[in-house]
């Protein structure tokens, strides 16, 4: 039909398009972030296999050193097993983390998608994601937690409100930048209807950033969750948490500084290996 | 310039006026009373109730929000609750310390942040960089409570070179002032001058891929030049924009490092006030901050408009 | 070789390593010289090389990009060695570059004065006053009005020509021997292009500075340089005067590309022949000539040797000078390639009614800001379409061309005016209206990267018409798919492909294939190929001619470039700040124009038609 | 002055000013060498050793909540600044015997309904003016004001009729016998009665004290600077003190350790560790005790209306571990209130229920339960949490399931109040440090008609007025006591775990600091050694 024919589709690019999230997890600095989080993650979820002991269970034994038959970190003030404290502090965390960030993540973006509707909804939804911004946090926290009590659920919708504006500012530049695109025209020229243009073309090309967000988010959640345990308002006693164990081992940092050491390398390690993914994500999307 | 601020003040008092409601509405929704926590330990229910009476507890919601507002108009805060003193007394001398403590952090932000943006963009040696990173992960990592013991320990307790917490004010002693303003703005700046730190470079790397870069190596600028008048001008209006948020940030995460360094600022305040449910204490310091804030983002973006030339001659 | 060439580059490979490790040589082998006061182009469509090279000279390669052989020697100073103060001696001061882009290359936060005040810093240190001075002078000499007064405007307050000029300027404040231009028009208009190869041929005349222009387009190599270099897949091809190459070129490739170029005088209904095939991707090239796949005279040791460069000496009518050609056949052959055959003509059918009509389409942007003003693109157009018909429209950017077409396709809203389908009102249909409309009148984008969303396949992408439509269920469906990729000459293994493993005109014939997925009768094409390389250019317009033909199709065939569109227009309107200034037959508005604009739009486009053969530099003035 | 820094008494020594300049240089770019330090101060602490007392130099005091003038006259968690700034009455010995302050001697009517006091006279407030009867006078009719809160109120209630004998005899009528009066005169602080509206607001505490009151800055601190004209000659001989606001338990300890503090009473046990190891430092405990950890129970709760269940409970609590892993082995584990300088405290009270989980889940077997799922209210600051960490531990050892409620102070107290405590709670109670009745008729936990344990029982009722109202002396009393104790061992409504003393942390070359028994702070003798 057409005097040109063509070599069967082109020759085959030599960087194969891998898809740009495997592709930045393979990278050397994906590498490095995967290895540092993927141990913390792995000891939270086989935590009843590794601990060993109950991590509430209390003895006489108040701090012991690390290396400590039966107590391979040693033991806290209470005498309770670090080891079992710290992989269930994990446990903790990530539970805490699996609800929050994926909850606030969901808040944000669906006031990005309110926001994209209407201009007035979009000033309005602004103004709003300011207020949260500008309420400070651990204030927020103090009262939140007062007005529902202790437990998860207060840590949990502190840390989801922190994250609503950073998701959602970012959905909603992210809608508005594709929205202009010429392949967002070229899908509701082809007829779309807009429902389908946003969710099938907009939303899949708008939420890269927010996949890097999501790695910085966990570290902030983990911050907050730390901060709110040493005011006194983190999740209900005895269940521990990295930050419940730390703010618990600020008064031995002097005599006993290995009760501090196990969340304190946990942390480190979380956040670095976090913010070493989030490079790589950043570096390969951007490519 | 003016007609930017001007197109922004609405939005700004309406962000101001629902934050007012938010404020009274929480502080109302927190179980305990300011009555009870003023009665003191033993207090019989009549006691109590004579207090109710006196700070007006009694009175309908509406009408006692109308009264704060119409107070916070007319410029009288009224006395506090439970701390003690006039209201507008508390949050001025507050005010004082955090303000000093902002600015004090607000300073290592921009310098730290500065440094580990530059370096981690442009050193040459990997060890450099790779320093820079653990630094910056660090100062993200380690929750400000670990940070301000440490802190404490290292320069307070075994070096003995500062102190471990209190403060004089840099007005009217610098010298003795800087002192104690070292450790808890270093402390609160660590986290902000990371993330800070984090923008600048890549902003920095993106900038030096940027065409006009190439231009000006081309042209046989030297690099350092390039990085300081080409590049870094150009990174840093969506830093800018960062900094404001993050001073936001650093008025906020004052409620920790004021409790950890004793520093008698708007935090440790508001902290005692909603403890003692002290409630025009906490409105008024709230609704401060939430001003400020809104202050910071104007400012911000006044900047941003000055750093930008495009933005301003739009 | 003479002794006293100013610059000289021997045997030069640049190697770029890929994260994984796999070298690239995307430049080898590359010789040649030049001479004072000397102007080269360096020719070749993307990938060639051309830039890369540049870019080698002062070796400013970006990335992992480095020299890993050759010379480049300056005054006999071998570059590639030089260390990086020696360098910067040299950038700027001896040697000068324009980039491309006049948008992206200034900083945006620096004012003109600045731009050219950091040259001079970097080049001499004199006091503030006299770099003030030469500032001044220097935006004088690039024909800046009023250079005092617009020292302190920034970037954004200049047009893109000024800003070129602001560019070159810069390149010229070291006063060097040497000025490289890297495509310094391909970002222009057609009537600035003109301006600023203008200024870059007075500035060669009046300073002696030799020029080096990298540049895709033929009509710049014959309106600017003394000399070619012509570039193919990482090597010089074709090397010698430019009257010479262009009026008989030596390799299959240059011929080629010759052949493929459109010319103005080419009268409507023409077909350009194109180079089969794409460029070659230079990772996966080893030896053998890289034009041997898709050249016609290829021989078995074309695919085996890589060819060299061999010296003919010829005494042409055009000149005494050196030609150098890498094409064994080419040099055991003793006469030149036989002239492009004339474009031939294709029979189309004569249009027939009128399919869709606009009266007085009006479109107006709000200005960004509280002060910026509102931006009318379009006022007051008029325009009809029969069946079968294609109507070109020209314009240069801002015309309004590009929101006629989405007016039109419905992508926008027209904010007054009327727009009639079948003699139907449509200016302002109904949800289950605008979806019939669409169904009948589909586009076809400029940028074939953008149009495609990244995230689906080739096959989703095509299929997505059908799905919006309703049309057939999911086998029939992909049995379309392989259709229309047929039709558009993909293999239909491609639809199990995203975008971004296509080459630029392989993702415009599926932005083809998306559009004919629901059957339209209209089509706009939107600056269809001008984001594409010359070669491939002639085939995606040799497409759309044919589709047309077999679709019956009426066709909104949008360009900048007059050459393209008289040759496939029946009729072309001329578009100028939103309004259309002139519409007519094609081979009319082209042989007689009767608006100022349009004739100057016809002055400005270059043609690759040497300069000896053709009328002496024409002054061109865009009405005002 | 507004600076709460302590001013170098002695210029800084070389090697101090040496560190100092190198830490600003190091840290600031500060390289001046005159430039003064903040931590000067701290060098002297380390050299201590007794030596005679001396005029001058400042205290500063670390407190971890401030003064609060509406509390003036209520027993609050800060009282410190009540004896430096106020006189009381009299105030009591380590054996509970009354010692002359500005009551020089006194005599009870033979039936007990009156007493008579001699008051010191040359007595002057601060503001110049002379103290009198008619100041005493207004000080138990200021008690008696239910809006003061006073806890001593029943006590000041049962004074109805003054009688002044010129300006320093004064007689007080007596509704019926009571045995906690000195109790009161320990208590209540003696205030000029014109000024009491602007104490109450705390713009201005005019006393008669050692110390005057010369700046309140609410939320970090006050200042006192000496009295010049103070009642006993060559005291104090202390210049000045500074109460410096620290909340946060391990700033309060930093602030010790660097010497920027001298002397605090509020390290949290868990921090007393840290404390007991920094050369620097003494720590002194007071063994009368300030207030005693408790397990309230709430004996309205099914099934904790059963007395067994309730004494499972207090056989199931291991308070020796409590007090060595939560409260740094400070104090005095216990199952009754009374501290060891206590008239009713007796070794055999004390250990009436040692940790037995065996008895304990015997018990519970006995009254049915093999099983209690329960709340436990505590504050949510970081030593109440430990407690309560421990208490759930061992209860859950006897199968009692508790789930914990950290709560913010303010909440706490209010449910305290309003008697709207969950099954279990853990606070701490003061009053057991002086005369056993008043515990029973001033502590909210314990008191007879109206507690949050909700517990009412016409014996104890009975018991309490009798031993308030008692003459008894030596063995008769001892015996009232006895049996106020072994009802409140025996019902166990509130399960006492831990006596806590005040403990007192200073610094080394500080002597002479003394507390009274409600925790008033006494510098009337206290030095800096030289």
């Amino acid at each position: 039909m057409t005097a040109i024919t063509l070599p069967a589709p082109g020759k085959p690019a030599r960087r194969s398009p891998r898809h740009p999230y495997r592709a930045a997890l393979a990278s050397a600095r994906g590498r490095v972030g995967l290895a540092l989080v993927l141990p913390v993650v792995l000891a939270g979820v086989l935590a009843p296999l590794l601990a060993g002991h109950s991590p509430t269970d209390q003895s006489d034994l108040s701090l012991a050193a690390p290396g400590t038959p039966g107590h391979l970190l040693g033991t806290d003030d209470l005498g309770r097993d670090l080891l079992a404290r710290l992989v269930y502090g994990i446990r903790a965390d990530l539970g805490i983390i699996a609800l929050a960030v994926p909850l606030g993540a969901l808040l944000g973006c669906l006031f990005a998608l309110l926001a994209a509707t209407h201009p007035a909804v979009d000033t309005a939804v602004q103004r709003a994601f300011d207020l949260v911004l500008a309420f400070p946090g651990l204030i927020l926290a103090l009262a939140v937690t007062a007005i529902l009590g202790p437990g998860r659920l207060p840590v949990v919708l502190v840390i989801a409100l922190a994250e609503i504006p950073a998701f959602g500012r970012l959905l909603r530049t992210g809608i508005l930048v594709e929205r202009e695109r010429e392949y967002a025209t070229a899908a509701r020229v082809g007829g779309a209807s807009p429902a389908r243009v946003l969710t099938r073309h907009i939303l899949p090309n708008a939420v890269d950033p927010l996949v890097v967000q999501i790695a910085v988010s966990l570290t902030v959640a983990v911050f907050i969750e730390g901060a709110m345990s040493f005011l006194g308002v983190g999740v209900r006693p005895p269940q521990p948490t990295l930050g419940a164990v730390l703010s618990q081992s600020m008064p031995y940092l002097a005599d006993a500084p290995h009760f501090a050491a196990g969340p304190l390398i946990t942390v480190t390690a979380l956040v670095l290996g976090l913010s070493l993914i989030a490079e790589a994500l950043n570096r390969e999307i951007r490519r | 310039m003016g007609i930017r601020l001007l197109r922004r003040l609405p939005s700004a008092l309406l962000v101001l006026l629902v934050a007012s409601f938010v404020i009274f509405s929480i502080l109302r929704l927190v179980p305990g009373d300011p009555a009870t926590s003023l009665a003191g330990p033993d207090a019989g229910p009549e006691t109590v109730a004579a207090i109710r009476d006196r700070l007006g507890l009694d009175e309908p919601l509406p009408l006692q929000y109308v009264h704060w507002i119409g107070g916070l108009l007319t410029g009288d805060l009224g006395p506090s609750y439970a701390i003690g003193g006039q209201t507008a007394d508390l949050i001025g001398d507050g005010l004082g310390a955090t303000v000093e403590l902002t600015l004090g952090a607000l300073l290592f932000v921009v310098v730290l942040g500065t440094a580990f943006g530059v370096l981690g963009a442009t050193a040459r040696r990997g060890w450099v960089r790779a320093t820079v990173r653990v630094l910056t992960t660090g100062a993200l990592a380690v929750p400000p409570f670990v940070t301000g013991v440490l802190l404490v320990l290292l320069f307070a307790v075994v070096l003995k070179v500062l102190p471990s917490g209190g403060r004089v004010s840099v007005l009217t002693a610098p010298d003795l002032g800087v002192q104690y303003l070292l450790l808890p703005a270093l402390c609160l700046a660590l986290p902000s001058a990371a993330i800070l730190g984090r923008y600048l470079k890549d902003g920095i790397e993106r900038a030096l891929a940027e065409d006009y870069v190439r231009t000006a190596t081309a042209a046989g600028v030297h690099p350092r030049r390039l990085l300081w008048r080409h590049a870094l001008p150009n990174a840093l209006p969506p830093v800018v924009t960062l900094l404001g948020m993050q001073t936001g940030h650093l008025l906020g995460g004052a409620v920790l490092v004021e409790a950890i360094f004793a520093w008698p600022g708007l935090g440790q305040l508001a902290e005692q006030g909603l403890t003692r449910r002290d409630y025009p204490v906490v409105q008024d310091l709230l609704l401060l901050l939430v001003t400020v804030f809104v202050l910071v983002q104007l400012i911000t973006d006044l900047v941003h408009a000055w750093l930008d030339p495009r933005i301003r001659w739009e | 070789m003479t002794a006293s060439a100013l610059l000289e580059v021997r045997g030069l490979d640049v190697e770029f390593t890929a994260p994984d490790g796999t070298l690239t040589r995307a430049v080898r082998d590359v010789s040649f010289t030049l001479d004072r006061g000397e102007t080269l182009a360096v020719v070749g469509e993307s990938g060639s090389g051309k830039s890369t090279t540049a870019l080698a000279l002062l070796r400013m390669l970006p990335g992992t990009g480095r020299v890993a052989r050759g010379s480049v020697l300056l005054d006999g100073q071998d570059l590639a060695a030089a260390d990086e103060a020696e360098l910067r001696r040299v950038r700027g001061a001896r040697i000068g570059m324009v980039f491309q882009d006049p948008m992206t290359a200034l900083n945006p936060v620096l004012t003109a004065g600045a731009h050219l005040d950091e040259v001079l810093r970097a080049h001499g240190g004199r006091d503030k006053a006299a770099r003030l001075a030469r500032a001044v002078e220097l935006l004088d000499l690039v024909g800046i009005p009023d250079p005092e007064r617009r020292l302190d405007d920034h970037p954004h307050r200049f047009s893109g020509g000024q800003r070129q000029r602001i560019l070159i300027a810069m390149a010229l404040a070291g006063e060097p021997d040497v000025l490289v231009a890297d495509e310094p028009t391909t970002a222009l208009d057609a009537t600035v292009q003109d301006q600023i190869l203008t200024l870059l041929g007075d500035l060669n005349r009046r300073t002696g500075t030799a020029l080096v222009l990298i540049t895709h387009n033929m009509g710049v190599v014959a309106r600017a340089c003394e000399r070619v270099l012509v570039m193919y897949g990482g090597t010089v091809v074709e090397d010698g005067p430019t009257a010479e190459v262009l009026t008989r070129p030596r390799h299959p490739y240059t011929a080629g590309l010759l052949a493929a170029v459109p010319r103005l005088s080419a009268p409507s209904g023409t077909r350009l022949a194109g180079i089969p095939g794409a460029p070659p991707d230079l990772s996966v090239l080893t030896d053998g000539c890289a034009f041997a796949d898709r050249c016609a005279f290829t021989e078995d040791r074309c695919r085996t040797v890589t060819p060299p460069l061999v010296t003919l000496t010829t005494r042409a009518a055009s000149g005494e000078g050196t030609v150098r050609v890498a094409c064994p056949p080419a040099t055991s052959r003793s006469a030149p390639l036989p002239a492009a055959p004339p474009p031939a003509r294709i029979d189309r059918p004569r249009p027939g009614a009128v399919v869709l009509e606009a009266v007085g389409l009006r479109k107006t942007y709000r200005g960004r800001g509280l002060r910026g003003r509102p931006l009318t693109a379009l006022d007051d157009v008029s325009l009809t379409l029969a069946a079968g018909e294609t109507l070109g429209i020209v314009g240069e950017s801002g015309s309004g061309k590009s929101t006629l077409a989405r007016v039109l396709a419905h992508a926008h809203p027209s904010d007054s005016g009327t727009l009639r389908l079948d003699g139907v009102d449509i200016s302002r249909p109904s949800r289950r209206e605008l979806h019939t409309v669409r169904r009948r009148i589909q586009m076809v984008f400029q940028d074939p990267y953008a149009s495609l969303n990244p995230r689906m396949t080739a096959g989703q992408i095509i299929a997505e018409p059908l799905h919006a439509f309703g049309i057939g269920d999911r086998s029939r469906r992909a049995q379309r798919v392989e259709e229309l990729l047929l039709l558009v000459g993909l293999d239909p293994s491609a639809a199990d492909r995203r975008p971004r493993s296509f080459s630029g005109g392989q993702r415009q014939r599926i932005g083809i294939a998306r559009a004919l997925a629901p059957e339209p009768s209209v089509l706009i094409c939107d600056e269809p190929v001008s984001a594409l390389d010359v070669s491939v250019q002639a085939q995606i317009v040799g497409l759309l001619t044919d589709l047309q033909r077999d679709l019956g199709l009426s066709l909104v065939f949008i360009a900048h470039d007059l050459a393209v569109v008289r040759q496939v227009s029946h009729r072309i309107a001329v578009m100028h700040r939103g309004r259309i200034v002139e519409t007519g037959s094609a081979d009319e508005v082209c042989e007689n124009p009767a608006d100022p604009y349009t004739r100057a739009l016809l002055a400005a486009a270059p043609d690759p038609v040497p300069p000896a053969r053709h009328r002496e530099p024409r002054s061109t003035q865009v009405p005002a | 002055m507004t600076e709460s820094y302590p001013s170098p008494a002695a210029p800084p020594s070389r090697r101090t000013a040496l560190r100092a300049a190198g830490g600003g240089t190091l840290l600031l770019g500060l390289g001046l060498a005159g430039c003064r330090s903040a931590v000067s101060a701290s060098e002297s602490a380390e050299k201590g050793g007794a030596a005679e007392p001396r005029r001058g130099g400042t205290v500063s005091v670390a407190i971890n909540s401030d003064f609060t003038p509406s509390l003036l006259f209520a027993q609050s968690g800060q009282s410190l600044q009540h004896r430096l700034v106020y006189n009381t009455l009299t105030r009591y010995d380590d054996e509970l015997t009354p010692r002359p302050e500005l009551a020089t001697s006194w005599h009870y009517a033979e039936d007990g309904r009156s007493i008579t006091l001699e008051l010191r006279s040359g007595v002057t407030f601060h503001d110049g003016r002379p103290f009198t009867a008619d100041d005493v006078i207004f000080a138990v009719k200021n008690l008696q004001n239910p809006a003061r809160a006073a806890q001593l109120r029943a006590t000041a209630g049962v004074i109805t009729g003054f009688e002044k004998q010129g300006d320093h005899r004064l007689v007080l009528k007596l509704a019926h016998r009571v045995n906690n009066l000195f109790d009161l005169f320990e208590f209540m602080i003696i205030t000029d009665r014109n000024s009491v509206e602007e104490a109450l607001k705390g713009t201005r505490l005019n006393g008669t004290g050692p110390f005057r009151l010369t700046k309140w800055s609410p939320g970090s601190g006050l200042s006192f600077t000496r009295n010049d004209a103070y009642w006993q000659p060559g005291r104090p001989y202390l210049d000045a003190v500074e109460f410096r606001v620290i909340p946060q338990a391990d700033a309060l300890v930093s602030s010790l350790r660097t010497g920027q503090s001298q002397l605090t009473f509020q390290v949290p046990g868990r921090n007393l560790a840290v404390v007991k190891s920094s050369p620097g430092l003494t720590v002194t405990e007071y063994d009368t005790g300030g207030g005693a950890q408790y397990l309230g129970v709430n004996t309205t709760v099914a099934p904790l209306d059963d007395r067994t269940v309730r004494q499972a409970l207090a056989l199931a609590v291991d308070r020796d571990r409590i007090l060595k892993q939560t409260l740094g082995g400070y104090g005095l584990a216990s199952a009754a209130p009374w501290p060891k300088s206590s008239p009713a405290f007796t070794e055999a009270g004390r250990t009436h229920y040692g940790h037995d989980p065996a008895k304990a889940r015997e018990l519970l077997r006995s009254a049915g339960h093999t099983r209690l799922d329960l709340p436990l209210l505590h504050l949510g600051l970081p030593g109440d949490t430990a407690v309560a960490e421990s208490l759930q531990y061992d209860l859950k050892q006897v199968g009692v399931h508790v789930t914990l409620r950290p709560t913010d102070p303010a909440t706490a107290q209010k449910d305290l109040i309003s008697q709207k405590m969950p099954a279990l709670w853990t606070m701490s109670h003061g009053f057991a440090q002086v005369q056993p009745s008043t515990l029973a008729v001033s502590a909210y936990p314990f008191n007879e008609a109206k507690n949050t344990s909700k517990y009412r029982s016409a014996k104890y009722t009975r018991v309490v007025r009798e031993a308030w109202t008692s003459p008894a002396t030596g063995a008769a009393a001892n015996a009232l006591h006895r049996e106020i104790s072994d009802i409140l061992l025996d019902e166990a409504f509130i399960i006492d775990l831990v006596i806590r003393g005040n403990v007192q942390v200073a610094a080394k070359d500080l002597h002479g600091v003394t507390l009274n028994k409600f925790a008033y702070l006494n510098l009337d003798n206290a030095y800096l050694a030289a």
